[in-house]
């Protein structure tokens, strides 16, 4: 039996944003994966069974730390931050990857395929599918091979094929393309593992389903260790899976909810990957949302320091959620991300991913407009980014 | 019937070549040509194909210079335009309508827009005459294909090959040179849509050489040569010779 | 006021090991220590302290993963690993870390000093000092760190001054002597956070009471996921303290406990670090225990490819465990630790550090004895480990 | 009282040349003198006496060689043996005995050996005459200092300086040349302790030149010359030269 139409909604805000905009190849397999995933999340023993992976496996709950002393060195009453870089690979990559991991196999599908940009997302897939004994292969840009070379190895560690992308800036945006182009060629028997809140629907609702867990156990956390929740929930922002994994669980609240970009080195097109000013509508990937692009609605290059970050692309629910000022959108910086690395590592002993340092970057500004307590989504260790660290902070 | 369905990517090996391209092809008696406007980001497409967009991009193909050289040529089959989504919405439909008027573009085939997606955008486009062409793809089933066949329909036998056909995706995966070498699941599937539609059917995606070219017309299909294309001319061939060999036979 | 004696047991054993071989000048500081160490643990504010950062901060308890794939591949009925690789900083040092950290805070220290051999000591103290605002130094051999530069960098990174140790072959021991001499130096000031379960009276006891949450964690999980104890419980052993951790807690239970040394690349004098075979009594930094050396008495060279096993003595509760019969110690090879590595990658999808690998090595071992479920102390993650299993396994 | 107690490392500059440098030693008027017996791991000894140590392993001064070395000796001062515990562990008491017999050494200083650690070891050495001298260093608060004093007790006014003496180490860390420079602190404790002990003091740790020196001899106590004569040695100094200028004042 094939699903024969879509029964989640799929599209997001007032501006109907995401949708699914793929080629016929991909659209049943697509619907069976709708049908896969809402049979999955409405069954007991798959809930069971990624709850205990989470647990034993990915590490779940993650700790939420109170940083007292970096909330003191900018007069914060209070800052706490969601420890996603104390999960398994590092990043809060790997909840997504293992449930839809736990799925491909209920689906009975032998192989993964998955695109990479930092390399957290090919690290956590591949390790899902050494768990689960399922064949990998990942795509990812030459230039992100390049400068996260540490999770290559790590994947090839792991099993998985890592296939370099040499395509444009090779880059995040280049390794997705690959991935779609390999999906719809393996599609009978491989499921594509998509690493953030984008591409077509399901996949941008089913990655932040899996992801909300994040939000949640914070929410449950600021209640149990300050009996109240934060005046300000901040978190940072490529395709937009940790910022909602984060933010969702607080849209009910009276707070303010904040999601950072890479302003990577300028602000001209090219210079930076900050879709919210710089991005019209357009679709990429299978969605619509705010995208950054030429005037012929060709995609821009971008730029960050950040592989995670340095997508063209604000995943649709993020952006609408923006767009209907929901979550205010900021940037920073590349220089910003790495001062504020440093802020974290001396004054509390933590080294950030460099994506979840644009979200540190902003704790000046927030402490500026008068947030006395903020809650920070930590979303990975930056243990990747160490040779970026040395010959940019000159260690 | 139509004997071929060449595809050409627009500004490769040049712009300028275009007019000459099409003249060319309509010469030698090809109906109907489906024309590639380059894209950033062409995730359907195999290699040839992207190195051609890409390619095409650098030398200025952008969508607006391709449909301002089509403008008022009349030397030319009538032509699908094959693209992506975005740029064509970023044009937006009145615009576009304004630009592909003086054209011979009868007809998009856009591969990342499926018939829901966006829907006022495309029904301004059929009503305005320049309908949508449908995939069917190894993916798509039977019933799925009906509806696919029925949201996108035939205009009718008063309308050119180029406005009435779907196009049938011959394997699994992107566009390329040679590599689909057992057609025998796709000569079943043409089967099955002839007995569901007698509306014409393309069969593209892999194909190159005069025997699978045959073999797709002995199904009753017009076989759809891309890459293989692209690729000869973008080795300095010439579409003439490229193109009478794979028409008969 | 000055502590005049020691009163808690300075010695292990029917051999009597351990005891305080400490330079006089490091006596007083020594017998202070003790006293702060027992008062703090007397102290309910202190536990609360110590507890609260090792949940909130270090990310405990750590998960208990059924490693069900690698169990299959060598007939084990179950396989269950301990897994201090997902604490923060990546190893069980942490523990000790924050637990010496805090310790030093009481006692008004402003200063800390540690040695370093895999690096992960030395991050994991730097990331304590960094939290707490201690300032730190961390000595650490030439050699270590080359083939730790990752840990190097990490360190800095928390504005740990790191001091390369030319002398000897510049690993863990020449690090230890030269922790030593500047504790001499700076020991009204400084306190020294020792990393393993040795040296002079009482760091030996107090690493190991601070590391025996890795053992009771893992005890209490056990019973819960399981309802019953393992048949084996095996861990690697450098110093010890990570041994020590995780057997202790089980020494009261009918079951066998495995300590896995470093057979490096061969079994004469200096091509390894097993000194259960390998080793006789003696006395280095400050403790009588099971020590390689020359017939001499001088400390004998060491050689393996983990870092943090590269040590020529057993800590001295350890190897008086292992001469009374409570712990088996068992040795891998260099090359079975890095093929046991690759087991663990691929079967489940964890990169385990190369100390941890040792103990994986002896898997086979004791399914072949006929052990049917294990418990293995899954010591570090391998990040800091990458480029050594790149070159030799040809990643 | 002894005016100056010099350190030389066994080994260093040779093996071969210590009976010439004890002769001279004694010559010069050098009542007692440490012999550092080398040791792979010296945790209490700065830069200097490390590479001493380790240059005099190189060469072949283990432990027995030394020893051997000093057995029969006549024309030395009397030596007091300064080393770490773990070479003469691994001797063992017995034969330690059996080969400090025929040297001059009259007495121990084990850098790492607490009076409490090995009492059956040193007790049996201490019968037998050669006794470990204590340490008192500036984390020794008095009252430890007593214990210390009693513990590792003055054989009395009939034994030689070399057995008699406690060792006050002048300032925190680790052997070392010419960092010692306010001894006001060193001059309180030992004013301290001949409060409560008449025992023979020698200060050490950091004094190297003459002026050093004669602060510590106007203490009442003798200084100990260490590193600063060992790398004198090492650059090829002459023991004579080197002790002489720092022998008076
Ligand atoms: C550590 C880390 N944080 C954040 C991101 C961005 O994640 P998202 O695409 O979910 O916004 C990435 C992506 O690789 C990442 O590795
Ligand atoms: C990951 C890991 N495991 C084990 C050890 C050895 O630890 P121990 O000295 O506690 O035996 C180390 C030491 O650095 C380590 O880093």
């Amino acid at each position: 039996m094939h699903a024969t139409e879509f029964l989640l909604p799929t599209r997001f805000g007032t501006g109907g944003l995401g949708g699914c905009y793929a080629p016929e190849t991909l659209m049943q397999p697509l619907l069976d994966l709708e049908e896969a995933f809402r049979m999955a999340l409405d069954d007991p023993s798959f809930r069971v069974e990624l709850k205990s992976e989470l647990r034993h496996f990915v590490g779940r709950p993650t700790p939420l730390t109170s940083a007292t002393r970096l909330a003191a060195k900018f007069g914060l009453q209070g800052l706490f931050l969601k420890r996603e870089d104390l999960t398994h690979t590092g990043a809060h990559k790997i909840n997504n990857a293992m449930a839809q991991a736990l799925l491909a196999r209920r689906m009975g599908k032998s192989e993964i395929i998955a695109e990479t940009g930092a390399g957290q997302h090919g690290v956590a897939a591949a390790a899902a599918c050494a768990r689960l004994g399922l064949k990998c292969t990942v795509y990812m840009g030459v230039t992100d091979m390049a400068r996260q070379a540490p999770n290559v190895a790590r994947m090839r560690l792991f099993g998985t094929k890592v296939v370099p992308v040499e395509a444009g800036q090779g880059t995040l945006k280049e390794a997705v393309n690959e991935a779609l182009r390999a999906w719809a060629a393996r599609c009978d028997k491989a499921h594509y593992i998509l690493g953030s809140a984008l591409g077509p629907h399901p996949f941008p609702t089913m990655v932040r389903t899996f992801q909300t867990v994040i939000g949640e156990e914070a929410r449950a956390q600021m209640l149990e260790q300050t009996v109240s929740l934060p005046d300000a929930v901040i978190a940072c922002a490529g395709g937009g899976s940790n910022g909602l994994g984060l933010l969702v669980p607080f849209l009910g609240d009276d707070l303010h909810r904040f999601a950072v970009e890479a302003g990577g080195h300028g602000s001209a097109l090219g210079e930076h990957a900050a879709r919210l000013d710089g991005g019209r509508l357009g679709v990429l990937h299978g969605c619509k949302t705010l995208l950054l692009q030429d005037q012929h609605g060709h995609t821009a290059e971008t730029a960050s320091i950040s592989a995670g970050l340095d997508y063209p692309a604000l995943g649709p629910e993020l952006a609408a959620l923006a767009l209907d000022g929901k979550i205010e959108v900021l940037r920073a910086s590349d220089a910003q991300a790495l001062e504020a690395a440093q802020w974290l590592c001396e004054s509390e002993g933590i080294l950030p991913a460099l994506e979840s340092s644009h979200a540190l970057a902003l704790l000046p500004e927030l402490a500026k407009r008068g947030f006395a307590t903020v809650l920070l989504g930590l979303s990975g260790r930056g243990d990747k980014d160490l040779s970026t660290y040395q010959s940019k902070l000159g260690i | 019937m139509n004997k071929l369905l060449p595809f050409i990517m627009a500004g490769d090996p040049s712009l300028a070549a275009l007019p000459q391209l099409l003249a060319e092809a309509k010469a030698l008696g090809i109906e109907a040509l489906e024309i590639g406007l380059p894209h950033s980001d062409p995730i359907a497409d195999g290699p040839v194909l992207q190195a051609a967009a890409h390619r095409a991009i650098q030398r200025g193909a952008t969508p607006l210079r391709v449909l301002e050289m089509l403008a008022g040529l009349t030397e030319s089959p009538d032509l699908i335009l094959f693209t992506y989504l975005n740029p064509l919405l970023q044009i937006g439909a009145d615009r576009l309508l304004d630009l592909l008027w003086p054209t011979p573009v009868k007809a998009l085939l856009v591969v990342d827009l499926p018939d829901s997606e966006e829907a006022e955008f495309e029904a301004k486009l059929r009503t305005a005459g320049f309908p949508m062409i449908p995939l069917l793809s190894p993916t798509t089933d039977i019933e799925r294909a009906k509806g696919l066949l029925e949201r996108r329909p035939d205009p009718g036998p008063g309308h050119p090959f180029a406005q009435r056909f779907a196009y049938v995706v011959a394997r699994l995966g992107v566009t390329g040179t040679g590599d689909t070498t057992d057609l025998a699941p796709v000569r079943e599937r043409v089967a099955a849509l002839k007995a569901i539609s007698d509306r014409p059917l393309a069969v593209g995606f892999g194909l190159s050489d005069s025997a699978a070219m045959a073999e797709v017309r002995a199904m009753g299909a017009t076989p759809v040569i891309g890459s293989a294309l692209v690729q000869a001319l973008a080795n300095g061939g010439g579409l003439v010779d490229i193109l009478r060999s794979r028409m008969n036979g």
